[in-house]
């Protein structure tokens, strides 16, 4: 395991370096709040934070594309990118969560090129938690602050520093590229790193979800969705915020013989995501789209992927503009 | 401001209603006014078939400006369908322009009937003043 | 608990007692520091749930309309339930307005008027914590809102510098014309409004755009705002129609602007300035600095106020001969 | 022989009655003496009290005239005779040359654009010039033009032909001749106008002499967007702005010198019309109007004076010009007037308006000749005031100014009572049935679109600027184009036949012509399409031509992309667009008439002369209304025989049911299918139209110690006392005094009451008739004998009756002092208070509205004027009609007016509900709303929009649910509804925006 340290200073010097290659995203606190942008040698990197707004998905999954145009008879697909990029600063809940969204469109029959080119040009740096906050629960759901699971290195703060560990040959490949600037780290730094790579675990709430795919198996006509759904607006906070929510919808646009065809994410949400064509819907409730969405996750992708498409990142909870806590909504179907 | 663009001519889409500017434009025609070709006309039966949001797509659609015209209050084909537009029209007219949307690029006028130099003189007006603009950027869907 | 809530639970218990009601939309106590969030109570033995704190940001106004919906999709219709509700004043100014336009039944609603003394926002919060919520709260000491953060660090937050926009520049916080009015002292009402508005008026063409722009370009159209708020009850809401498609599905920021454009004017007339789409927002748009434009505009145009009076129609329904007509071009 | 009638003279007036006859069913020929239809209204720029436009509002019943089935437009002719009997009339009539072939012309104008003689424009009243073959006016209809022969140089030097070389018709015909027609009809109506007063012959006021004097007519056409100076108020002289414009009144009418000495009834209208116009074309200008009497005694006439006085800055001088001159430098006018306090001023002013007054036309009194009607001795035909619509042949009748001079709407009334009177003459006879045979429809389901697109080059019109070739080639490419060509006259008829071949050879199942403009043309195109099985409302028009080639005529290149664009954009629009149906609904074919009075019962008795069923609902115990107090007319005709034979004729009529002691308590439904609920008998009604008659009530005055002192009486009190059996009383009295405007044209009741002068007058004269000796005084404001009712005024004033003007301000004081009863008011012309002691005193109590007017307008949806009368659905150009159709209204109702304008109008009601209940079935619009249930939230914003009162929430369903049947497609609606629930068919939301997306 390939492990380097830099100062926090000299990361400068890292984003430079794969300036030549590729671009280098990182987090940043502008004047609108914290975002994850592409950064220059100049920008002042942050790693004071909790996690940022919107889910790493974004960066391979946008939310919306044009995937192919045509005219006339003809179509034409869209380039694949080829865009190399370094992606600084995910919570290891998050780079779990790619690994989900990869078993959606990486599959043997049905590969996405245009995700696959992005993912396989694309390498992840995780920043292990340190303060996790009250909404999350990543522990519950097979994460945890300094989860390894996802990332290509694994960043630790270690006092004026960051501790690099390479968690893919991918990974240690790209360290071995930049020799000058990792040096070793010392018995200290390790420890140090131990230490709050513990305490932060034991500050994650936890819930237990023992047996909630069974349970979800057995519940589908339970009252307990509409009890649940009341307060629900129908909004797609929770689904657009979520980091392995990767429903999608195709569209056209036209202009005269002209057109072209959009991917663009969609949300379990909304009455629209089930309209059929003649105008039948077969999910028309806010229960039975807030089951779909739970059932979907915690016992469909069990059973299809052997997952819970779940980090514990508490996007949906923090969020929801009615406070609905999924901690809570399974709570009650486990009880 | 961007009078340098060459050859550009902006196009202009123009709301009229079918009783008093429709024929008013009619008129113009009849009395070989001359005005500049910019002008492309939808026709609907009144002013207050307009929904606003026909002037928003229009933007969208890149066209340099729009163009309202009904018949002036009193004159409506529908009695009053004018009057309840007018108060969309006013809303919708400061809003846009509160936005940042040049406000010459959306303009409401009455034309009767009867006034087809009016009409040559309003698509006159409304031509230069968004020729000054230059072509639109704003609110104009990328990619068309 | 405090005397309010006392009064309140009484209040709602008679009710219950008195077979007025079927239903109580109302708040409890959240999962997280600083919120309080919507409940229904369906029965005296729930009402112990009931809180009302400073954290009732929710306008509760907007589970009206579907809770009298007609229930077309399921087998058999029951008759619409009787509801009460606990409204500060901007809810009950939306109440208002849905009886106008029949979302509401005016036989089956009691409206409980509380004596507002403003929300919290709990983005204010945040924005004071650096961008993430606080980890716990210990409540309101001297006018200040005392917070722990994740990292365990304690601060002391002024109760008006994290009183919600909406609720310091409230008209009018006591819910008038409420059937019930739980008594207390409620906020003062403000006068001194739209400074921001006439601000932003005064701005350049080109700046305004360009907050235009940085505004809706956070917006991840994931439809909060219009979820959250009490008139956007439509079955269909005009971006999601097809045939025609008012609005491209893609994030392109003019289908984004447009989505804007028309839901907020959708609202001329109608926009009682609870905010709820502002806190519902999780991209924290300042969307209050265009909805507040049309009040403005419907108050100075026509002399409208919503959410006053159920008589008077809306604004857009109807037109006087003398409405101004400056905007006009005259060639 | 079938329905058939004939109406002379093609003025707004004539146009109605064509129009009403038309819609009754009965074959209607429309004889015109000029080129067009039309007639003055047609010169006009707006109208009074409104300022609508004329055009915007005259245009679309000329368009409706031109295309009507039922109606045959002949113009450029003259009756020669008629001979016969009613229902069996022969008329000649004598068809003039236009030296155009009407059937071949297609308007296009190309004639006009070449012909190389100028003219003075007619239609400008000679302001601007014209050319000897000319369309009249742009929206003239026929649209053919004239050649003026007089000025035509082939027809004066033998060599030109200019036009006929440019003409691809080959329609010019320069050796046409006169034509005598010979047609059957059943009745006549006579709507030939009237003429302006001739203002040279009151040389004094320089008309003619000085530039800057015109007359009102000719500054209508200043003032005009469409006159010579395209609406700029220029004064002649000098085409400078006026900044003092002075309008004097009655110039040809109200005296006898060289004039006329009736009131010509308009006037005082028009002039504070114009003052109001200027001033917004000019805001610093000053207008003066110099009158006599300011008789604003219509309907929001005050006000609108009112309006001129205080938001346009006009001076309203009560005093006559002495003299004017002209500064030979400058032309500005100096003018000499006296005010009424009897001082001279002299003023300058830089526009004199002559308010030119109506009179008897030369042909109108030659149509009268011949025709063999009377006239009385001004040249106006003769009329009784119970007949109004009636001349002295029976089977001919009168409508508009040939009977007096009267305003538009009195015309339109009388056009619509002369028609309703024309065909009840002809109740027995069947209508010829007018039916076209089409194809069976062809079915698009599932079939893609299938467009045909043609290209008008209108001869040169388009195609000289607008390469066509170019547009063809290019549209041909379009997505679901499988046809373009181009067409040298869209419009002529072997064009359709091009256009029929092409849809079956090509199974074209959607059309776009580029051409004109579709205000015109569009029906006529609808119509091939019906022939060859497609449905009319496939079709799209480009107009390529008012709005692209003849505005763009020197950049052929740009207007070249225009037409492709409208073209390309109307194919979008035509391939989104659907088959669109006319629903249709059944007529029950009965009428509620509300009202016993004057006007129900002759409305009742006009639709139950057409052979429809009336049930008449008087809430009294017995039938006459108001007219059991009103003895005898001002023209002197007794009241009472007339009221006994209605009330006779009403009572006995199978086909009239009366209820009386009768109220409605609830009426329901729409046109075509009311139900209506009486009490007694609580049963329900069936009726196909509803007409208001509820009449009105005088006023109970407050003011003038009346009912405190027995001395103090109405006018209405007066009249039974002189018509009754102690007529003895009033021929012991020394002094009368009368006071006008008791309770009219106050702060309370700010309108006139229109008919108090006229009866202050006749009951002043026949007080003088009865006894000579008291004095009589009538305090008053403004002496308001409109019309033909002048000669009343001037007889009393010879008689001796003493009429004093007091101000609003200064109303008469009425006290009661040691010699009984005082008067004091003051005396302007004299200029100091006069202190009078009648022994009786009648007040001119106004007319004041039925307080169950605002319950029927609830039942109804029909609204009320501020001031409580019912409020037409036009002021001017339908004047007994809602915008809910199926409702009429006439009498008091309304407005105040005297017996014969009821009559009048109780006819037109029954008219305009016969146009109605003589049709099976009612079709609606084919452009109508629609609701989208599954969008609709029924919030109700619709239901307040649509003045039609087309829709309704379904309270079951909790949706908007539309009435087709009432719908008129104005859209509002749907442009108000937040969900896009409600849409417009034929201009759909997708129409719309594909067609933007197209632009």
């Amino acid at each position: 395991m390939l492990q380097g340290l830099i100062k926090k200073e000299d990361l400068k010097k890292l984003i430079a370096s794969v300036k030549k290659e590729g671009t280098f995203y990182g987090l940043i606190r502008g004047s609108e709040g914290l975002s994850l942008s592409e950064l220059g040698p100049d920008d002042e990197v942050t790693l004071d934070y909790s996690n940022f707004k919107m889910p790493p998905k974004r960066q391979f999954f946008p939310f919306s594309e044009v995937i192919c145009t045509y005219e006339d008879e003809s179509m034409t697909d869209l380039p694949l990118s080829e865009e190399k990029a370094v992606i600084f600063g995910v919570r290891p809940c998050d780079a779990l969560s790619l690994l989900y969204l990869d078993k959606i469109f990486i599959d043997e029959k049905f590969t996405d090129p245009y995700y696959r080119s992005r993912r396989d040009n694309s390498l992840i740096i995780s920043l292990a938690c340190r303060e996790p906050l009250k909404t999350c629960f990543c522990t519950s759901v097979g994460a945890s602050p300094a989860g390894k699971k996802g990332a290509d290195i694994l960043a630790f703060e270690v006092k004026d520093s960051l501790l690099f560990e390479a968690c893919s040959e991918k990974g240690t490949r790209f360290m071995e590229n930049y020799p000058a600037i990792f040096k070793k780290p010392g018995k200290a730094d390790i420890k140090a790193r131990d230490e709050e790579v513990s305490a932060a675990e034991k500050r994650v709430q936890t819930i237990d979800l023992s047996g909630i795919t069974e349970k979800l198996q057995g519940c589908f006509d339970s009252p307990l969705w509409e009890e649940i759904s009341q307060r629900c607006l129908g909004c797609g906070v929770c689904t657009y915020t979520c980091p392995t929510c990767h429903c999608f919808g195709l569209y056209d646009e036209k202009v005269e013989l002209k057109g072209r065809r959009i991917r663009v994410q969609d949300s379990c949400m909304f009455p629209s995501f089930t309209l059929e064509a003649s105008g039948h819907n077969p999910r028309t409730s806010n229960e039975e789209r807030m089951r779909q969405r739970i059932m979907h996750k915690f016992r469909y992708t069990v059973e299809n992927f052997e997952d819970i498409f779940c980090v514990g990142c508490g996007r949906c909870i923090s969020n929801c503009p009615v406070n609905m806590d999924i901690r809570e909504t399974l709570a009650e179907v486990i009880k | 401001m961007n009078k340098t663009v060459d050859n550009w001519e902006p196009k202009i889409v123009a709301f009229l209603c079918n009783w008093c500017s429709y024929a008013g434009a009619d008129l113009a025609g009849v009395s070989r006014l001359q005005y500049p070709p910019n002008l492309r006309v939808i026709r609907v039966p009144c002013s207050g078939r307009i929904n606003p949001l026909y002037i928003v797509k229009a933007l969208q659609q890149g066209v340099d400006g729009v163009l309202v015209s009904g018949c002036h209050p009193g004159d409506c084909h529908y009695i009053s369908g004018n009057l309840v537009a007018r108060r969309k029209f006013a809303l919708l007219k400061n809003f846009l322009a509160y936005l940042g949307i040049e406000p010459e690029r959306v303009q409401f006028s009455w034309v009767s009937a009867s006034e087809g130099s009016r009409f040559a003189a309003l698509i006159e007006k409304v031509v230069d003043e968004v020729k000054e603009l230059g072509p639109a950027k704003k609110l104009v869907k990328k990619g068309l | 608990m405090n005397n309010i809530e006392i009064k309140l639970k009484d209040l709602v218990k008679d009710l219950f007692a008195g077979e007025k009601i079927d239903v109580l939309i109302g708040y409890e106590n959240g999962s997280l520091p600083l919120r309080s969030r919507p409940c229904f109570v369906h029965s005296a033995g729930e009402v112990d749930r009931l809180v009302w704190n400073s954290y009732c940001t929710n306008n509760l106004a907007v589970y009206l309309p579907r809770i009298f919906q007609r229930q077309e999709h399921k087998k058999e219709e029951t008759p619409p339930p009787r509801v009460g509700i606990i409204a500060k004043g901007c809810d009950a100014r939306s109440v208002v307005g849905l009886l106008k336009e029949n979302q509401v039944i005016k036989e089956n609603i009691i409206v409980i008027g509380m004596p507002c003394s403003g929300m919290i926002d709990p983005a204010k919060v945040e924005a004071a914590l650096d961008g993430a919520g606080p980890y716990s709260c210990q409540g309101e000491v001297d006018g200040s809102l005392e917070v722990t953060t994740s990292s365990g660090e304690k601060k002391r937050l002024k109760r008006e510098e994290v009183t919600a926009e909406a609720c310091l520049e409230c008209s009018h916080p006591l819910a008038e014309g409420a059937d019930l009015q739980i008594e207390g002292e409620p906020k003062e009402a403000c006068d001194e409004r739209y400074e921001k508005i006439r601000e932003f008026e005064a701005k350049s063409t080109e700046e305004r755009w360009q907050s235009f722009v940085k505004e809706i370009s956070k917006c991840i159209r994931c439809y909060a705002c219009r979820q959250a708020c009490p008139n956007c009850y439509c079955k269909i809401c005009f971006v999601d129609q097809t045939k025609p498609r008012w609005i491209g599905a893609s994030d392109e920021l003019s289908n984004v602007m447009i989505y804007h454009i028309g839901r907020i004017f959708h609202q001329a007339g109608r926009c009682v300035e609870c905010d709820a789409c502002v806190h519902a927002c999780p991209m924290d748009i300042d969307l209050r600095l265009f909805t507040q434009k049309l009040v403005k505009d419907v108050k100075e145009l026509f002399d409208y106020v919503p959410g006053l009076s159920v008589e008077e129609l809306p604004p857009l329904w109807t037109f006087k001969q003398d409405d101004s007509q400056s905007f006009i071009t005259e060639p | 022989m079938h329905k058939k009638a004939m109406v002379i003279g093609g003025g707004i007036a004539g146009i109605q009655a064509a129009l009403d006859l038309g819609e009754m069913g009965v074959e209607t020929y429309l004889v015109e003496k000029g080129p067009s239809v039309g007639g003055r209204m047609a010169q006009l720029d707006k109208t009074f009290p409104t300022n609508d436009c004329a055009m915007c509002i005259l245009s679309p019943k000329l368009v409706e005239v031109g295309s009507h089935p039922y109606v045959t437009i002949v113009s450029n002719a003259e009756v020669l005779s008629l001979e016969g009997s009613p229902c069996n009339f022969r008329v000649k009539v004598l068809k003039k040359p236009r030296y155009v072939d009407e059937d071949k012309c297609t308007g296009c104008g190309i004639c006009m654009s070449k012909c190389p003689i100028k003219i003075p424009d007619p239609y400008n009243k000679g302001l601007s010039q014209t050319k000897c073959i000319r369309i009249p006016f742009p929206q003239a209809v026929p649209a053919i033009p004239i050649m003026d022969k007089e000025t035509c140089r082939y027809h004066l030097t033998g060599k030109c032909r200019v036009c006929e070389k440019f003409c691809e018709v080959k329609a010019i015909d320069f050796e046409q001749k006169e034509q005598v027609l010979e047609l059957e009809v059943g009745s006549v109506i006579l709507a030939c106008g009237s003429q302006e007063f001739n203002a040279s012959l009151k040389n004094e006021y320089g008309y003619k002499l000085f530039p800057n004097v015109v007359t009102s007519i000719e500054f209508e056409r200043i003032l005009s967007a469409s006159g010579p100076t395209s609406g700029h108020v220029v004064r002649p002289s000098d085409g400078k702005e006026p900044k003092r414009i002075a309008i004097l009144q009655c110039v040809g009418s109200r005296e006898t010198q060289a004039g006329n000495e009736h009131c010509s009834a308009i006037c005082c209208m028009q002039a504070a019309k114009d003052a109001i116009i200027t001033q917004e074309h000019l805001p610093e200008v000053q207008t003066a109007i110099f009158y006599m009497d300011v008789r604003a005694y219509g309907k929001g006439f005050d006000r609108f004076v009112d309006m001129a006085k205080e938001q346009h800055k006009t001076r309203f001088i009560c005093g006559r010009i002495a003299s004017v001159e002209s500064n030979p430098h400058t032309d500005t006018l100096l003018i000499q007037y006296i005010t009424q306090e009897g001082i001279i001023n002299r003023e300058e002013f830089d526009l004199l308006v002559l308010s030119v007054g109506l009179e008897p036309s030369e042909s109108s009194m030659d149509a009268a000749r011949r025709l063999v009607v009377f006239m009385d001795t001004r040249g106006f035909l003769e009329t009784n005031t119970f007949r109004p619509v009636n001349t002295t042949r029976p089977g001919v009748f009168s409508c508009g100014s040939i009977s007096g001079p009267k305003d538009i709407p009195e015309s339109v009334m009388e056009a619509s009572g002369a028609a309703s009177a024309a065909a009840a003459l002809l109740g027995e006879l069947q209508s010829k049935e007018i039916r076209f045979e089409y194809p069976q429809e062809l079915d698009i389901r599932g079939i893609p679109p299938r467009v045909g697109v043609f290209i008008c080059r209108c001869g040169i019109n388009i195609a000289s600027t607008v390469d066509v070739p170019q547009v063809v080639e290019y549209v041909s490419r379009l997505p679901g184009v499988k046809h373009a060509q181009e067409l040298l006259f869209a419009c002529a008829q072997d064009s359709q036949k091009i256009i029929k071949a092409a849809i079956e050879e090509k199974g074209l199942n959607r059309i776009v012509v580029s051409a004109c403009t579709p205000r015109t043309h569009e029906p006529m195109f609808q119509k091939t399409l019906k022939e060859s099985g497609v449905n009319p409302y496939l079709f799209e028009f480009a107009n390529i031509r008012e709005q692209c080639s003849w505005v763009h005529q020197k950049e052929p290149e740009k207007a070249t992309e225009k037409a492709k664009d409208l073209t390309r954009n109307s194919i979008v629009k035509v391939v989104f667009a659907e088959p669109l149906y006319k629903e249709t609904l059944d007529v029950k074919k009965e009428a509620l008439i509300i009202g016993g009075g004057l006007a129900g019962m002759t409305a009742a008795l006009d639709l139950a002369e057409q052979n429809f069923q009336v049930h008449l609902v008087e809430k009294e115990k017995e039938l006459g209304g108001n007219l059991r107090h009103v003895h005898t007319t001002l023209k002197g005709e007794e009241s009472a025989p007339i009221l006994k034979a209605l009330d006779e004729e009403v009572n006995k009529n199978p086909r009239i049911k009366l209820y009386m002691n009768a109220r409605i308590r609830e009426i329901s439904g729409y046109i075509g299918n009311f139900k209506t609920v009486l009490d007694p008998p609580l049963s329900e009604i069936e009726h196909g139209v509803v007409i208001i008659a509820s009449g009105g009530e005088e006023y109970q005055p407050k003011e003038y110690l009346y009912g405190e002192d027995d001395r103090v009486v109405t006018q209405r009190e007066l009249e039974d006392m002189l018509n009754g059996s102690d007529k003895s009383k009033l021929s012991s009295l020394a002094t009368v005094v009368m006071i006008q405007c008791v309770g009219s044209r106050d702060d309370e009741r700010t309108y006139c009451s229109r008919v108090c002068c006229s009866n202050a007058i006749k009951n002043a004269i026949k007080l003088k008739e009865l006894n000579p000796r008291p004095a009589v005084y009538v305090l008053f404001r403004d002496i308001r004998t409109y019309g033909l009712k002048e000669s009343f005024y001037r007889s009393a004033r010879e008689k001796g009756i003493i009429f004093i003007r007091y101000d609003k301000e200064e109303k008469p004081d009425v006290h009661k002092n040691s010699n009984g009863l005082a008067v004091d008011v003051r005396d302007k012309i004299l200029n100091k208070t006069l202190a009078i002691n009648p022994d009786l005193l009648v007040l001119s109590a106004g007319i004041i509205p039925n307080p169950e007017n605002k319950l029927l307008s609830q039942f109804l949806k029909v609204p009320l004027d501020p001031d409580g009368f019912f409020l037409e659905a036009h002021v001017k150009l339908r004047p007994v009609d809602f915008a809910t159709d199926g409702v009429f209204v006439c009498g008091l109702a309304h407005y105040p007016k005297d017996i014969g304008e009821t009559i009048a109008q109780a006819r037109a009601a029954a008219g305009r509900a016969a146009t109605v209940l003589s049709k099976d079935t009612i079709e609606a619009e084919g452009k109508v709303s629609y609701i989208r249930e599954e969008r609709c939230n029924g919030c109700g914003a619709c239901v307040e929009v649509c003045v039609y009162n087309a829709i309704e929430l379904d309270t079951e369903k909790r949706i908007a649910t539309i009435n087709e049947a009432l719908c008129k497609g104005c859209g509002a609606c749907a442009a108000t509804c937040l969900a896009s629930a409600i849409d417009l068919k034929g201009f759909r939301n997708e129409q719309i925006l594909e067609a933007l997306e197209a632009i």
